[in-house]
């Protein structure tokens, strides 16, 4: 009566007990799997979409036209980047000569060169463009520095589309809520079908149960193989989401136009990912089972 | 697995009581038992009564007597609505939930429906009572056979319960009591399904495993049984204890 | 329901076939069945017999003998593995699936381990073999109460089953089978958890029942009912018919 | 014995069947309305999403800049718009004069006016704009229509950005396989899921199945009441689908970007779609039970 051999014998049981449930654990594993592998493609499309929105982001600046008079002097732009630079809420710094801002307007006018004909590069005022932290994106912030730029007396004018960017943050916050919702809830309901599968097996098994505790087993006995069971559920239907993630990206991959690919990418390490689904899958399995056997060895 | 004694492993081992030494020689004690169910009456009524360490006790009456109550409450299956119960020197009502599977392994019960895993083998059914306690598969394998064949049932270890006649089920319950070598064995109407012959080959395995010191206690309605085998028989009528 | 034996309706309402008119005086019969069962050898032997139409039999035989698997054979729920089964008429062997209903509505069994349904009210048990022929409300009320009569269950009615006594869960399963009124009676040990006053009881009932016509055939190890109620007995051993 | 009573005894029956079985009969139908609403919003979205590809690319079209010389004498534009219109695989012609494209370009160059100073309006060409039948997008017809166009004495130059519109014809093809696809699967999944989950309720009541079968129960008596109860978790599973799919679209519309809300929006009538996810539930649970039950009944 040692405690390895009781080990030994405890998880013979519980393999057995999973041999002959088998059908019935393949359809729970399928389960599972299915119901993983809808909210891990999710997830994988809200966290790169997620980067995406942030890179897009990046793009909002804020363009302060330059006076022709305070371009004199030597170092005289090196002041200007430094000045901007030193303002809170200021990301970055990129200075557009004026032959920089028509070779700009040249290609931008492509098709209509003709009516840059009697244009001088001189004509175009040099500016710099600026980039924000994220948090001064909101409107009132955003406001708050382009007065600051206006108020430098190098400035001509400053352009900062502000209806864009309250735009932008808006979309930003909703659907930062949106996504984080749908996958409570996604979460939510994988673990209901889950947890309500296992408890009708584990209905399905009441007999075994109450035999196995006429007899003397204790109740960490009987809930050993429904644990293993779960566990083997959670890893069978793990793989199963892995494969169909696999299968799916690969399908999408082949036909998807490149630019959109970064959609169904895994954002995290291939290794990573896999790892990931298939400890949700067994937790899920692991803590179905337990919990339904708990609630009904406590009616026993 | 240790000492003289090893078909009776101590209650989880603890050393008994010294204040409980002197009640030793009683196995089973009920003081002014009552058991009601909502709406249903009184299934017993104020039973008292006394089973000796090594005793061998039929229990009669007729159907809905209480005779299943009493040996449900004894198994610690069902609780009494009122009195106390004693088992081998310990107080029943009063064990926490996770000791009673340690008790339960000290008692074979033959339920008067079998209450057998339909859709495993008998070998698989009789070994479950070892498994849960966890005895190797060595031993477990020898004791299996053994009991199996005290019940004439080697020949069928490796069917499904399911495919078994109704007697054959029956014997599977029995060998599935006994193969625990327990210190009490309680059997609801063990012959039900039995023919004449197997009936008084059953009452003699309890009386062989009785002889190596074992308490037994059966419910029968066989009033043949309990003629032929002249043992102590208590009669309940209506939740009473009316004669023994 | 019209006509003078309104207990008996003709099978599905057809007319016999007159060149089986003569044989309506036998109720079962079975010419050489044969049953064997994968890997557990052979639980009937060549098993020849013939039940008169209100014939009262019994059969009996040790644990094992193939008792169950004949009584299963005649309702059809298990078929031969070789011979001919003739009830009331027609053969048993090839009647389509879709007609099996009609004929089980016409023979009451009482099964060995009862097959009631542990979570429904006696009441509902009973009546389900009504219910299930389409029998209105108020005559099935009438019927239901005068058959928990006959086994004395009327103020068990509205508890579940779970909750019966062994005994009284074999009365239900009685009441069950009679409260068809059926052709035919096949009961499977159904006095196993019977005491013996009640025994003798069920045995006048289905003696009652037998006097109105319906033809029994019961299944027993009690050697004193039969040697009490003096019928003729089909003594089965090792799946052979060995006398009767 | 008569029909009618024993419909209406069947039908009591299953209602009792109901009742007796809440607990699984509200397992199942919740686990039907998540399926439902799952499914339902990603068929709302895919509408939606579909409808405003197809309006963007309304937006592709062909610009046909006109010589000077062809624009003299009146109804030449009538006879340039006519002939255009002729061509196979061409939706819609619009015209725009000098003075729109000398707009336009003003109004594009916002900040950079001055720019503009020396340009005279009549410096730039009139222009058509094409708009192409959506089966013309695809490359190399897209292509032909251009040639054609080129060949007319009137046109001075031809622009077609091929690369966006073959970018966009494989994005539409590779949506419509990408949404087929997943739509596909998570029907499958639905169907799965939910008859996974009425045939664990069948197996928990495999003995009540047995024991009708034994008394003299026709196989539809048996099914009668599962059925029933198919039907009822469907309505229910619908009916919480509904919810679900109406609560999430109030949670999403009440945070969203107004440009944004068409994702969310029902594309049929509220109705109609109530009604379609209704019916769904409905056949799902009813096909599951029958389909469950039968197999049962067969290995009877
Ligand atoms: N859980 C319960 N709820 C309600 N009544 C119950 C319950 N269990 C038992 N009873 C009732 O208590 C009485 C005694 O039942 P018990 O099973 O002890 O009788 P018994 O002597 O074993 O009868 P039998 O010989 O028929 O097995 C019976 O009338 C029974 O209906
Ligand atoms: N489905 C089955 N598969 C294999 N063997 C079976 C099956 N059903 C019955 N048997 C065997 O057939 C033999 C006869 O069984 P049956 O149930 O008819 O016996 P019986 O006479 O009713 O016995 P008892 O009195 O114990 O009820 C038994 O040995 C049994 O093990
Ligand atoms: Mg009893
Ligand atoms: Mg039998």
């Amino acid at each position: 009566m040692s405690k390895g051999s009781n080990i030994v014998h405890l998880l013979g049981s519980a393999t057995g007990s999973v041999r002959d449930n088998l059908a019935t654990t393949v359809v729970t594993a399928l389960t599972v799997g299915f119901s993983l592998a809808i909210l891990a493609q999710f997830l994988f499309v809200f966290i790169n979409l997620d980067a995406a929105v942030s890179t897009w982001g990046d793009r909002t600046h804020i363009v302060v036209y330059i006076k022709d008079t305070a371009m004199r002097g030597p170092g005289s732009i090196e002041r200007i980047k430094g000045a901007s630079l030193a303002v809170p809420g200021i990301k970055s710094v990129a200075y557009i000569s004026k032959d920089d801002a028509y070779a700009e307007l040249k290609a931008g006018m492509k098709g209509h060169e003709a009516v840059l004909a009697g244009v001088d590069a001189g004509a175009l005022p040099a500016s710099i463009e600026l980039r924000l932290d994220p948090e001064y994106m909101e409107g009132a912030k955003a406001a708050g520095v382009v007065e600051r730029f206006k108020k430098m007396d190098w400035a001509e004018e400053v352009q900062y589309s502000q209806e864009w960017v309250e735009k932008f943050a808006a979309f930003l916050r909703f659907f930062e809520v949106a996504a984080f919702g749908a996958g409570i809830f996604l979460v939510g309901v994988t673990v209901f079908i889950v947890s309500n599968t296992v408890r009708l097996t584990v209905y399905a098994r009441q007999d075994e149960i109450e035999i196995m505790s006429l007899v003397g087993a204790t109740d960490n006995y009987i809930k050993l193989p429904f644990f293993v069971e779960g566990v083997l559920q959670g890893l069978i239907g793990g793989l199963l989401a892995v494969f169909i993630i696999y299968a799916g990206r690969w399908a999408l991959l082949s036909r998807m136009p490149v630019y959109l690919r970064f959609v169904v990418d895994v954002p995290v390490s291939w290794t990573m990912a896999v790892a990931a689904v298939f400890a949700f899958g067994i937790v899920l399995g692991a803590a179905g089972s337990l919990l339904s056997t708990s609630r009904f060895l406590k009616s026993c | 697995m240790k000492g003289s004694r090893p078909v009776f492993p101590d209650y989880r081992g603890r050393p008994r009581l010294p204040a409980l030494r002197r009640a030793q020689s009683v196995m089973i004690q009920l003081f002014h038992v009552y058991k009601t169910f909502e709406g249903a009456g009184t299934a017993l009524h104020d039973v008292t009564l006394k089973v000796a360490k090594g005793e061998f006790v039929f229990i009669t009456g007729p159907s809905g007597a209480g005779k299943s109550t009493l040996l449900n409450i004894m198994f610690g299956s069902e609780a009494p609505t009122g009195g106390q119960l004693i088992i081998d020197g310990r107080n029943y009502i009063k064990i926490p939930r996770s000791d009673v599977p340690y008790l339960r392994r000290r008692i074979g019960f033959v339920f008067q429906d079998f209450k057998l895993l339909h859709d495993k083998t008998v070998f698989d059914n009789v070994a479950l009572a070892l498994r849960v306690m966890g005895v190797e598969t060595g031993e477990l394998k020898k004791r299996v056979a053994r009991a199996l064949s005290y019940v004439r049932l080697q020949h069928r270890a490796n069917f499904k319960v399911e495919t078994l006649s109704g007697g054959e089920q029956q014997r599977v319950a029995i060998a599935r009591a006994v193969v625990k070598e327990p210190a009490i064995i309680l059997a609801d109407e063990p012959t039900g399904n039995l023919d004449p012959h197997l009936s008084l080959e059953t009452i003699e395995l309890f009386k062989e495993v009785n002889n190596k010191g074992t308490t037994v206690v059966v419910a029968t309605h066989d009033q043949g049984l309990i003629d032929r085998f002249a043992k102590r028989a208590i009669v309940l009528e209506q939740g009473r204890v009316v004669s023994g």
